[in-house]
């Protein structure tokens, strides 16, 4: 079976891998680069523990080709910190208990990322936070405190001071 | 005045404490002695979730009474 | 909430694995790899009922990359189980070697250079089967004709509770003259665990005969003896590490096939193996809540005091007893809280069938046994017109309460919780049609009693040390599956201590370091490991404040304490010195040597249930399309007494964490199996509620004190899980006048429900 | 797991046309969403597989006042549900691209990969069918327009000989006095709807119905334009009664497949009582339109 090359950005580094087509992007982030960060709880492409970013956008990785992201930038959970210090929605998750097993944080991380970029500033609804982690599933903390720590985040309760 | 159980002999006050330890316990040896006396431990057992009220105790009290005086 | 006494407990503390787990560091079991691990898989049956009669494994041998396939014949062949203390219950060879029980059964286990060519493998192992008869429901395993199922257990019924106190005849015979009976028949559904991360397992087996094991575990106690057991080892020899935990719930501390077959291809091979189960697996071949038929009759006054009640259940216990014979227990028990009964009369059959086994399950036989009797009052207090608030209160238990020859009640919130729900539902003033607020109360344990493990060590234990420099490890036997147990021992331990969370480090989870504890189940950690750390902490302080009396030389009348790192007299706190001081003293006091302190706990004089018991009443807000029968949940309100909350912010993640998983359990989450076979084993049709769904969740903390817990404090982990499906059908009671029966509520039921509602006011109006 | 196969990416729409007619045993990914658990599931395995998903010429979204809404084939879900033109012009499009599984699949998948695996159960089929959409399918032999509701074959079975791709869906500009509603039945507000039904409805100038279209989704082999429904409707004042009369036709003319989650005789009455609902919206909003 022949490999083909791959090349792509994730969490700020550059890689080149040689893959077999077939490889989903979740199998290169976490068994060929090593960033275990991010997860897998199911086959059918529902439990969303395995949420990344590709240019900015969350996507499931394990319901796409490796080879469709050439060239692209990924983030993982393993990137949102700088230099040891938290990324606000890390910092908001801590304070307001939005985990538990951490099974799915990642996942959540990512997903709520993604979206409170896309605001850029925008004062989200409430209905509107819930429906950014949808595809998120969490078996123990019955999600409202994920929604209130991307609320706070989104209200401007914690400053960017990473720059 | 207390109770033996006939087949591992261990005593309670009243008869009935000692048909709930034998339904309780429901090993080889307190299975045998109750189809010993003519009756199945199964079909006692499930008799009562037939009728209300608590027949299959009342039985096997009655037999472990009798039974005192044989130990 | 009362102004906080205490420096460290009731604030809101991060959770001390919280930086691992936002920033991607924590490393779960899958995540495990070591230098030349092998990938396993498991060929699992296709029947629900057959005998083996060969097994073919040459052809899978001659795979390339194959490096072995065992199956029970490479077993010592033991029938393991987790109720050590009862031989017949323990009835499970996970590699069975005459016949397998349940569809998903695992039949050989294949260890390979990489997981492909494990799973290639799996086709090429041939066995054969004769099938036979099989059986699905309890029902229909209890006649006479039935197939057997384990040899030697008639008509399939393994387990029986009995459980009576009180004239029950007579408080019928008295209803029947001037009181109300009511009788009624309920079919609970089972619901999977679930947990985000699947069951998993690697097996180190080295030269020398020691085995490591990396494996999610709610007690990796357990696992080490169980492990021990069924492979001929000791149980020194046996070091099981949890990694991080992806959630529990019940489901993961009985022995599982991730771990027997890991470490049986292991020590053939004398290689790690690691198993990893994939979702379908998970949810085919592993243990769910136990499924329950109830039988409801209760006896009240007309004036709506209860008098008696007399209940029979049949659990569909699946193929092998694991947990069965607790769930059969607790379920009768809880099914009488939180009330007084003159006389009460509950038996429990556990059944075995041809289904996947049934075990544990957050909440644990009580969430069926409040479905049953939550609605029947809700419907008995219509019957006769009487107030539900007012009757809750009038039969709840109270402080000090013992409940005949089976628990004795201290802390007991049980009235105050009616108070602030009814207050609560009254501020809801009048709802929208189809919508309304049900109510439900119960109780439950903080942790169990009965030594169904039979293990010789003390039930908790705990080791304080303290280094030079005031930091303080703190080894415990407690396993954190997510509930947030490491976070809330270092709160027990800073506090006694008098020092921050911050300068606590917590040990748990890898038994060669950790003394034992019987881990994670039954909501016990934070009273009985909790009991234990604050007893180690008292032992290290003692130890130290000998040190500060000498070191302070005041009148011999005065107390000290320490308190956020300052040693002082308690009378003047203004006198003291500084912890971190009197630490280096202390140190050079004892020739170099650490102040180490000792604490344990097991449950004395507090009958055969639990120590202590907490309680709660919950409103749930739904409204229901009678079109089309579609649930919506609007908000949860929860009254609740868990005694002196410790860890706020883990509390409310309990909390919320319970709604979701008792939702699931009331209106999404169904098991449909057709002749043994789940038919929706994967997280696409097995409904698990979302963000989307999940409705608003109010809390209301009711102040008691429990005397049994480590300040005061009692469980707040599975309790929250029994009242909610009860709530919601009391819900659609109020708004469609609608009884349902069964669980769990789908909308299709919804519809059959009103259907019936309906035909039977005709026939009232023409009869 | 998924099988081997070559792996083909063209750069442009032109290779891409040239390639899939060069390779038989090939299947075409673009967001791969639904294709890779097919494929994992060892349902699909193709010798060849051609990526479309980065042929930036058939991603886009316009509009002009003649020609309708034109939505290119590798357009994702999303840009759909945020296109602002989409929400004013097309609000039922937008608001059912909101509920289709999550945001992260919306932000990988496509509407021509969706449309493709043509599963009867899909959200977007019923309501573009609805607002009268075609869609224009192209290979190295040349393109073609067809009806949307001609392009659906049977279960996972679309009109497209092997060589075609889907180009891009077309729909008419939102006629006059014409009101669009849709809802799925499900337990999750983003799961697959057990059953689906999309209405349109039409009004000329004295309010009597001019035009009207009730397609079902999950309720057969593909998305179903009830067309008794049409001629039971078109020329009369509507109201209550029509709608149950509709909601009737719905029940009965469907052919649900009964499943786990729902019997076949829940699956019709729901499709009547969502037929009645929808045919009621549309007409309210057309009323104010």
């Amino acid at each position: 079976m022949e490999k083909y090359l791959l090349k792509l950005t994730v969490n700020g580094q550059e890689y080149e891998v040689y893959i077999n087509p077939k490889t989903l992007l979740v199998e290169v982030i976490r068994d060929y680069l090593g960033f275990t960060g991010t997860k897998r709880g199911c086959e059918t492409v529902s439990c969303g523990a395995c949420t990344v970013t590709v240019n900015g956008k969350s996507v499931k990785s394990c319901s796409i080709l490796a080879m469709q992201v050439d060239g692209m930038e990924i983030v993982t959970s393993e990137g949102l910190e700088k230099n040891g210090k938290l990324s606000p929605i890390q910092k908001a998750f801590l304070d307001h208990g939005a985990f538990q097993c951490g099974f799915c944080t990642s996942g959540m991380l990512m997903s709520a990322t993604a979206f409170l970029d896309e605001l850029n500033g925008r004062i989200p609804k409430k209905h509107e936070i819930k429906e950014a982690i949808e595809g998120n599933l969490c078996r123990c903390t019955g999600y409202n405190s994920i929604v209130r720590a991307i609320e706070a985040v989104a209200q401007g309760e914690y400053k960017e001071e990473r720059q | 005045m207390s109770f033996k159980c006939p087949a591992c002999k261990k005593e309670w006050p009243t008869s009935l404490q000692v048909a709930r330890h034998i339904f309780g316990t429901g090993d080889k040896a307190h299975r045998a002695w109750v189809e010993s006396q003519g009756y199945s431990y199964i079909e006692l057992l499930l008799a009562q979730t037939t009728e209300p009220g608590n027949k299959s105790y009342a039985i096997l009290s009655e037999l472990v009474e009798k039974a005192q005086a044989t130990l | 909430m009362s102004t906080n006494k205490y420096k460290v407990i009731n604030t809101r503390v991060h959770n001390i694995d919280g930086i691992a787990k936002v920033t991607g560091r924590a490393t779960y079991t899958f995540d495990v790899k070591l230098p030349g691990m092998l990938y396993g898989k498991i060929l699992r049956s296709p029947h629900p009922h057959a005998k083996i009669l060969k097994i073919d494994t040459s052809k899978a041998l001659e795979l390339p990359g194959v490096k072995a396939v065992v199956t029970g014949k490479d077993t010592l062949g033991i029938k393991q189980g987790i109720w050590r203390r009862y031989e017949e219950l323990c009835d499970e060879q996970i590699l069975p070697l005459e016949k397998v029980r349940y569809i998903g059964e695992p039949v050989a286990a294949v260890a390979a250079v990489t997981e492909e060519i494990a799973e290639k493998a799996l086709d090429l192992i041939d066995v054969e089967y004769e099938v036979l008869p099989a059986v699905f429901e309890p029902l229909d395993a209890i006649k006479k004709d039935a197939p057997v199922i384990h040899e030697g257990v008639e008509r399939n019924i393994n387990v029986t509770r009995h459980i009576e106190w009180g004239d029950v005849d007579d408080a019928f015979a008295e209803a029947e003259k001037d009181g109300y009976i009511r009788e009624d028949w309920f079919k609970c559904g089972g619901q999977h665990h679930a947990c985000m991360e699947t069951r998993a397992a690697v097996s180190s087996y080295t030269p020398d005969g020691k085995l490591t094991v990396w494996t999610s575990t709610q007690s990796p106690y357990y696992h080490q003896a169980l492990l021990a057991g069924v492979l001929g080892l000791r149980e020194g020899d046996v070091r099981v590490i949890a990694p991080y935990v992806g959630g529990g719930f019940g489901g993961k501390f009985e022995l599982d096939a991730a771990q027997f077959c890991s470490a049986v291809l292991s020590m053939k091979l004398c290689k790690p193996v690691k198993i990893v189960f994939t979702r379908e697996e998970d949810m085919i071949a592993s243990k769910r809540r136990t499924p329950m038929y109830y039988y409801v009759r209760t006896a009240v006054k007309k004036d709506g005091t209860f008098l008696a009640r007399e209940s029979r259940m049949f659990s569909n216990g699946g193929a092998y007893t694991g947990m069965g014979a607790t769930a059969l227990y607790l379920s009768g028990f809880f099914h009488s809280f939180p009330y007084k009964w003159r006389g009460y009369r509950y038996d429990g059959y556990r059944v075995y069938t041809n289904t996947m086994p049934s075990t544990s399950m957050r909440g644990f036989g009580a969430p069926q046994a409040v479905f049953c009797s939550e609605q029947q009052i809700e419907w008995i207090c219509k019957d006769l017109g009487l107030d539900p608030f007012e009757v809750r209160r009038k039969n709840a238990h109270t402080e000090g309460y013992e409940v005949p020859g089976q628990a004795f009640i201290q802390s007991c919130g049980m009235k105050e919780c009616i108070d602030k729900i009814e207050q609560w539902v009254k501020s809801k003033g009048k709802l929208p049609a189809n919508r309304a607020i049900g109510v439900s109360s119960c109780g439950f344990m903080s942790g169990g009693i009965f030594n169904w493990f039979d293990t010789p060590y003390s039930f908790s234990s705990a080791v304080v040390t303290i280094n030079y420099d005031g930091t303080v490890e703190l080894h415990v036997g407690c396993q954190d599956i997510g509930q947030g147990s490491n976070t809330t021992m270092a709160i027990i331990c800073a506090e006694t201590l008098g020092v921050r969370v911050e300068d606590v480090k917590v040990h748990s989870g890898d038994t060669d370091h950790c003394p034992a504890d019987l881990g994670a189940w039954g909501s016990r950690q934070t009273l009985m490991a909790g009991n234990a750390v604050k007893m180690a902490a008292e032992d290290a302080k003692r130890q130290l404040l000998e040190f500060a009396y000498a070191e302070m030389g005041m009148n011999i009348v005065y107390d000290l304490d320490i308190k956020d790192r300052w040693v002082h007299i308690v009378a003047r706190p203004e006198r003291g010195m500084p912890y971190f001081d009197l630490v280096k003293k202390a140190l050079r006091g004892k020739d170099g040597q650490r102040i180490i302190g000792r604490g344990y706990y097991t449950p004395h004089r507090k009958g055969m249930i639990s120590p202590a018991y907490s309680y709660m009443m919950q409103a749930v807000d739904a409204e229901v399309d009678p079109e089309t029968g579609k649930i919506t949940i609007h908000e949860i309100m929860t009254a609740h007494d868990c005694g002196q909350p410790i860890n706020p912010l883990g509390l409310v993640g309990q909390l919320e964490g319970a709604a979701s998983m008792a939702l699931g359990y009331g209106y999404l989450e169904d098991m449909p199996f057709e002749d043994g076979k789940l038919m929706n084993p994967n997280l696409v049709d097995y409904k698990i509620i979302r963000a989307t769904e999940m409705p608003e969740t109010g809390m209301i903390e009711i102040d008691t004190y429990e005397p049994e817990g480590p300040y005061g404090a009692k469980e707040a982990g599975e309790g929250l899980t029994n009242p909610t499906a009860a709530a919601l059908g009391n819900a659609l009671f109020h708004a469609l006048g609608i009884q349902m029966k069964e669980l769990p509520i789908t909308p299709e039921r919804v519809l059959k429900a009103l259907r019936e509602k309906d035909e039977a006011k005709k026939q009232k109006k023409n009869t | 797991m998924i099988h081997d196969f070559h792996y083909l990416k063209p750069d442009s729409l032109k290779t891409a046309l040239a390639m899939y007619a060069e390779h038989e045993d090939c299947k075409v990914i673009c967001g791969g969403q639904s294709l890779l658990i097919v494929m994992r599931q060892g349902m699909v395995a193709p010798e060849y597989l051609l990526d479309i998903k980065h042929i930036h010429e058939l991603s886009y979204i316009s509009f002009d006042n003649q020609k309708g809404l034109r939505i290119g084939a590798t357009t994702t879900h999303r840009e759909i549900e945020q296109s602002p033109l989409i929400q004013e012009k097309y609000p039922v499009l937008a608001a059912m691209e909101n509920k289709l599984a999550s945001i992260q699949t919306r932000n990988w998948g496509t509407i021509g990969g969706n449309l493709a695996h043509a599963d009867p159960a899909g959200d977007p089929a019923p309501v573009l069918i609805a607002l009268k959409a075609s869609i224009k399918v192209g290979s190295i032999k040349g393109e073609r327009v067809m009806p949307l509701d001609e392009f659906f074959v049977d279960y996972f079975e679309t009109a497209m000989e092997h060589g075609e791709l889907i180009l891009e869906v077309q729909v008419p500009p939102p006629a006059p006095k014409t009101g669009v509603a849709y809802q799925k039945f499900n337990l999750l507000d983003s799961d697959m709807g057990i059953v689906a039904v999309a209405a349109s409805v039409t009004l000329d100038r004295d309010g009597k119905c001019k035009d009207t279209r009730v397609v079902l989704g999950n309720a057969g082999p593909t998305p179903l334009r009830m067309k008794n429904i049409e001629s039971l409707l078109i020329g009369k004042k509507l109201n209550e009664k029509l709608f149950e009369e509709a909601g009737k036709i719905s029940s009965t003319e469907s052919q649900p497949v009964a499943d786990i989650h729902a019997s076949e005789e829940h699956r019709r009455h729901l499709l009547g009582v969502l037929t009645r609902r929808m045919l009621k919206q549309a007409c309210d909003i057309a009323q104010k339109g």
